[in-house]
């Protein structure tokens, strides 16, 4: 008997041994997204976040980009955190949300409306990068089940070594300096800061179809059903980015759509003359996306305009939100001037 | 490459094998990847302006040295990754180019306005039947007419031409 | 469904505790239901088409059988009153009823093969395609119907030459044909064996299971490490004969070797793991046929139940049948050499084209097989040249370096042979063969062509540790089967081999989507 | 028996046919030689080989081969 004990412990302890080489070899060639292609990390760091927010911030780089949680704490102080992804699909923006409202219930929530031109799953790529930080559970399981492209297998995800375990020949330093730890955030409170300027020049046209994919506006209305379920203003808005192009029909569009569901939809396009942002100095590349010049005007408007139509509280004074903006702000102001 | 001597008629095939080569290539010439892109296998389906002919996978360089000045250049960059593609203005049309192995090369070339025609003739704002008269085997390929590495994609809207783009095949291996 | 897949996984790990928690009398049932899943899901047509092998073989069988018995009663009646004419009329005229029923149903088994092959083949205008591996795939639709039309036709050519009586429940005929592990890459199984075991109860057993894993841990390890990196190469270098050129044919050919060998064996290994894990014997397809001295040789030890098949059932029936022997007799007066080989020759020549045009419907089969065939009946021809030489020399031929040169040569001949897999027309594999001996481009190999065939140096070098331990397996294998080992060393010592093999094919198995940074080009269009 | 021993040493004069018992599994008779032994077989001893005898059993020794022989032989009494 004593011999069938020891067989049988041997084989756990193997198989524990096994089973936990496999796990530091999956995190060894899971890419870190620290210093290269740092959009994939932002996902993830939302779980760090130790106080809640009274905006959430959703969407594609137009969102990440473009509003600064310091500037709209320090002026107004509203508590908001940007849960953004590179070319975030409008599906993914749905399930971020799912999967935020399980732990806090915001006042408000802005969403981009660019990523609605893009009716099916687009990139691997693009679905990896917003997808493996995310929290495990059913928004989770959601998520991926409508992003997968072609050839894309589910297993993949749960076990990230059958993606990435070709990784094992071209691994770089980030890999093994980030190997077991997450590292510090490579935004501010979700908000990824440039302080470049390249000028706005002139912009390509291109040919476009009249109407937005069937798909993206069924995503909108699910997306809007569950703010209504959990008693959160949704705000439409179309970032003031001047490429890719947002053409007149898509604005009418949606403009009908907020009308019909009573939501806010603000085209900050159109807007720009109240917000001020100039393309020569507020833009790092010719127009597409904001510096921080840039996202510090958009959010001293925005932030006036939310506070005054949805009377959202001045937090400044609490401890607990004064400390975690104040350490927030020490950093920021450091990537600022570097 | 020495072989040892063979028993000839038991290993008919081997000797055939072994009896060496007679160097027709030169030795040390470096392969060329067949797989990789180079230019000038776009048929047909090329453009010209100032005498300048050019077309899809063209070094962006030469040709960009060969036009007169372009106005003014975008330069596309996607969300996350570094790869970026650059937009050239010229007057009545655009040249787009993307870094290829290296080298940067051109991936597009789109007609802006009427001002420019394409070596077939066909115009932004002419008749559908006037563009089908002019190149027919586009309209037969439902104007999405590819030619080697080049496929040319021609937009009608109420019988009007309103897009003419030049674009990489994308091989479906 | 093909083996590298997790559906097969999970197939897998559903059916092995189902079947041996169910009790023994309804496990062959639970086995057949499981065949039956398969079949389906690889798809409803194929299932069509085995069942009416199944039912078709059946029937003959039975038929056969009854009128076995009843020439033997007829016979035994007559015994007393006809005389010994009559009674071999009588036995005549049985035997031609019995041979009607099994050409028809041979004409109406193998006319669905054909059919199916053939009607492919005139569909299809494409590129090569590759030996077993695309074949397998080829048919995917009818999944493994040449393995199972063949292992259920020798069922009733066996039945037919009373070596076994029939089988009477056609449900258990139906397992036998349908038994899922052998429809991926065979091998052919003979009822005698496998249909047998198939039914028999089986009981669970730690160290048989143990056993098995680790064969198809072997057969998985080999399969995506070895195989389907290689695969990459050889692809590449057989789409473009008109630039792979010269020296290219002879790394494609080593290439392809090693390939073929990985992916053929892998997908055996599992085979055969399945079957043990079942508690069901299958005969071996392989016994390192890359040691083989001579081509014949070789072709007893690679794909070994297809040459077992042909034997039985094609080339020796051939070679003593009515037509051969007349015909051998008619060529006398050629002299005694002549009319002895006539029929040795036809038989071979036939049988080789056979076993190529079940290989792949494309005219390149036909004509490898035939060639195998030539050079077979050629180095017989030799064996007195070789016995001269051997007697002349008799100390360099006992030595190890001359039974390593004809090893080597094996390999090469047969290597040489297998680019017919490659090209889509015999004109593209001849000219591509015969560049090897004008086109000296040695140097371009190493300068940038390796490269471009789609593998960086890291997937050569995986590649080639992995032919490594494969040749090094095959060398301790010498000695006697290397899983008693292992086993014999305790439980503790086997689960962490099998551990290590199944860590190794998650890390380095080719697999899955790569990680390609370059594939992020942003594209507005 | 001595006819049959002769004709096998034609075929492979190295092989010690008296006491050989795995002619076959061992390798000695190749395919082709046992076609070419049929054939001889059929010429000296005018009797008919069916295809259903043609298996190792009956050709793995000299007097496995020659009770074959002789059981055909009989059968057509």
């Amino acid at each position: 008997m004593k011999r069938k004990l020891l067989i049988i412990g041997g084989v756990l302890l193997a198989c524990i041994v096994c089973f936990g080489a496999l796990w530091a070899v999956s995190r060894l060639c899971a890419p870190k997204y620290h210093d290269t292609l740092i959009d994939g990390h932002l996902t993830g760091e939302y779980y760090r976040e130790t106080t809640d927010h009274d905006v959430l911030f959703i969407g594609d780089c137009e969102v990440f980009e473009h509003f600064s949680p310091v500037t709209l704490y320090n002026e107004y102080g509203i508590t908001s955190y940007i849960r953004g992804g590179a070319q975030q699909l409008v599906w993914q923006s749905y399930y971020l949300l799912e999967d935020a409202l399980l732990t806090e219930t915001p006042k408000v929530v802005v969403y981009n409306v660019l990523a609605l031109k893009y009716g099916e799953p687009q990139s691997e790529a693009y679905n990896r990068l917003n997808l493996d930080g995310m929290r495990w559970g059913s928004a989770k399981i959601g998520a991926i089940r409508a992003s997968m492209t072609e050839g894309e297998d589910f297993m993949s995800y749960v076990f990230p070594l059958l993606r990435y375990h070709d990784r094992i020949a071209s691994l770089t330093a980030e890999d093994f300096t980030y190997w077991f730890s997450d590292g510090d955030p490579v935004s501010f409170k979700g908000y990824v800061m440039h302080t470049g300027v390249d000028p706005a020049t002139e912009t390509p046209t291109e040919t476009y179809e009249k109407k937005l994919p069937e798909s993206s506006i069924l995503w909108l209305e699910r997306m809007a059903a569950l703010c209504e379920a959990h008693g959160v203003s949704l705000v439409l808005i179309k970032s003031p980015s001047i490429y890719p192009l947002w053409h007149p029909e898509w604005d009418a569009e949606i403009a009908a759509f907020a009308k019909s569901h009573g939501l806010r939809y603000d085209n900050m396009i159109a807007e720009n003359d109240a917000i001020g942002i100039d393309m020569q100095t507020d833009t790092y590349d010719q127009g597409q996306h904001l510096n921080v010049f840039g996202a510090e005007k958009l959010s001293r408007y925005f932030g006036a305009v939310l506070r005054d139509e949805f009377g959202l509280a001045d937090h400044r004074g609490e401890a607990a939100y004064d400390a975690d903006y104040a350490a927030l702000t020490a950093r920021y102001e450091i990537g600022k001037h570097e | 490459m020495k072989r040892t001597a063979i028993l000839i008629l038991a290993l008919m095939l081997l000797a055939a094998l072994g009896c060496g080569a007679n160097g027709t290539d030169d030795p040390n010439a470096v392969f060329i990847d067949p797989n990789a892109v180079h230019g000038g296998e776009y048929g047909e389906l090329y453009f010209e302006s100032n005498g300048v002919r050019f077309g899809i996978y063209d070094e962006a360089e030469a040709v960009l040295s060969a036009l007169p000045a372009y106005r003014s250049t975008f330069t596309g960059k996607s969300c996350a990754f570094e790869s970026e593609d650059v937009s050239y203005f010229y007057a009545g049309f655009t040249i787009m180019t993307n870094e290829i192995d290296g080298t940067d090369r051109i991936t597009g070339i789109k007609i802006d306005d009427d001002t420019v025609k394409t070596p077939q003739g066909l115009y932004i704002g002419m008749s559908a039947e006037d563009a089908a008269a002019a190149f027919p085997a586009a309209k037969e390929a439902d104007w999405s007419y590819a030619d080697g590495t080049a496929l040319l994609s021609v937009t009608i809207a109420d019988d009007v031409v309103k897009g003419i783009v030049y674009t990489p095949v994308i091989p479906e291996d | 469904m093909l083996f590298p897949s997790w559906a097969f996984l999970l197939f897998l790990a559903v059916l092995v505790p189902v079947y041996y928690l169910v009790p023994k009398r309804i496990q062959w049932i639970v086995l057949l239901l499981a065949n039956g899943v398969f079949v389906c899901f690889a798809g409803l047509l194929g299932a069509v088409f085995m069942a009416v092998t199944i039912v078709t073989v059946y029937a003959a069988s039975r038929g056969i059988d009854t009128l076995f018995i009843s020439q033997r009663d007829t016979l035994a009646a007559m015994k007393a009153t006809h005389t010994k004419e009559e009674r071999k009329k009588e036995r005549l005229r049985f035997e031609k009823k019995r041979r009607g029923i099994l050409v028809a149903c041979l004409v109406v088994n193998f006319g669905i093969l054909f059919a199916l092959k053939y009607g492919a083949m005139l569909g299809r205008l494409s590129a090569g395609l590759f030996g077993t591996k695309a074949f397998g795939q080829d048919l995917a639709l009818t999944m493994g119907i040449s393995f199972y039309t063949f292992s259920t036709v020798g069922y009733l050519l066996d039945v037919y030459r009373e070596t076994i009586p029939a089988e009477k429940n056609p449900l258990k005929l139906a397992l036998f044909t349908s038994f899922f592990p052998l429809l991926v890459q065979g091998p052919i199984t003979r009822f005698e064996t496998a249909g047998k075991a198939l039914t028999e109860p089986h009981t669970f057993s730690g160290e048989r299971f143990l056993s098995a894993s680790l064969r198809i841990a072997w057969g998985y390890w080999k399969k995506l490490i070895v195989a389907d990196r290689l695969l990459v190469a050889v692809r590449a270098l057989c789409a473009k004969p008109d630039v792979y050129r010269g020296d290219f044919i002879l790394v494609e050919m080593l290439l392809y070797a090693a390939c073929l060998y990985a992916d053929f064996t892998g997908g055996i290994d599992i085979t055969i793991g399945v079957g043990e894990m079942l508690g069901v014997p299958i005969e071996e397809n392989f016994n390192r046929p890359y040691f083989s001295k001579s081509i014949s040789e070789y072709w007893r030890r690679w794909h070994i139940t297809l040459g077992e098949w042909f034997k039985r059932y094609v080339y020796y029936p051939l070679s003593v049948s009515k037509p051969m022997r007349a015909l051998s007799k008619g060529t006398r007066r050629f002299g005694v050499g002549v009319s002895r080989r006539v029929p040795v020759y036809l038989a071979t020549l036939l049988v080789w084209a056979l076993t190529g045009a079940w290989h792949g419907s494309n005219l390149t089969f036909l004509v490898w097989g035939l060639l195998n065939g030539a050079v077979i009946l050629l180095s017989e021809e030799l064996k007195p040249l070789y016995a001269r030489f051997h007697a002349r020399f008799p100390r360099l031929t006992e030595s190890a370096f001359y039974r390593g040169f004809t090893v080597i040569r094996t390999v090469l001949l047969l290597s040489s042979l297998r680019i017919l897999d490659c090209y889509g027309t015999v004109k593209d594999a001849f000219s591509s063969f015969f560049s090897m001996f004008t086109t000296w481009n040695w140097g371009a190999v190493f300068r940038g062509g390796v490269q471009s065939l789609g593998l960086s140096y890291f997937d050569y070098a995986v590649a080639f540790s992995g032919v490594l331990a494969m040749f090094a397996l095959s060398m301790v294998q010498r000695s006697g089967a290397i899983r008693p080992r292992i086993l014999k060393r305790g439980t503790v010592f086997s689960v962490c081999v099998l551990l290590v093999l199944i860590g190794t094919i998650l890390i380095f198995g080719r697999y899955g989507f790569g990680f390609d940074a370059s594939q992020f080009i942003y594209n507005r269009f | 028996m001595e006819q049959l021993l002769d004709i096998l040493r034609e075929l492979h004069p190295e092989t010690d046919f008296e006491t050989e018992t795995r002619l076959v599994d061992g390798g000695v008779l190749a395919s082709f030689d046992i076609v070419m032994l049929i054939t001889r077989i059929e010429e000296e001893f005018d009797v008919v080989i069916p295809a259903k005898d043609i298996v190792p059993a009956n050709f793995n020794s000299a007097e496995a081969l020659y009770a074959l022989i002789t059981r055909i032989g009989e059968q057509d009494d």
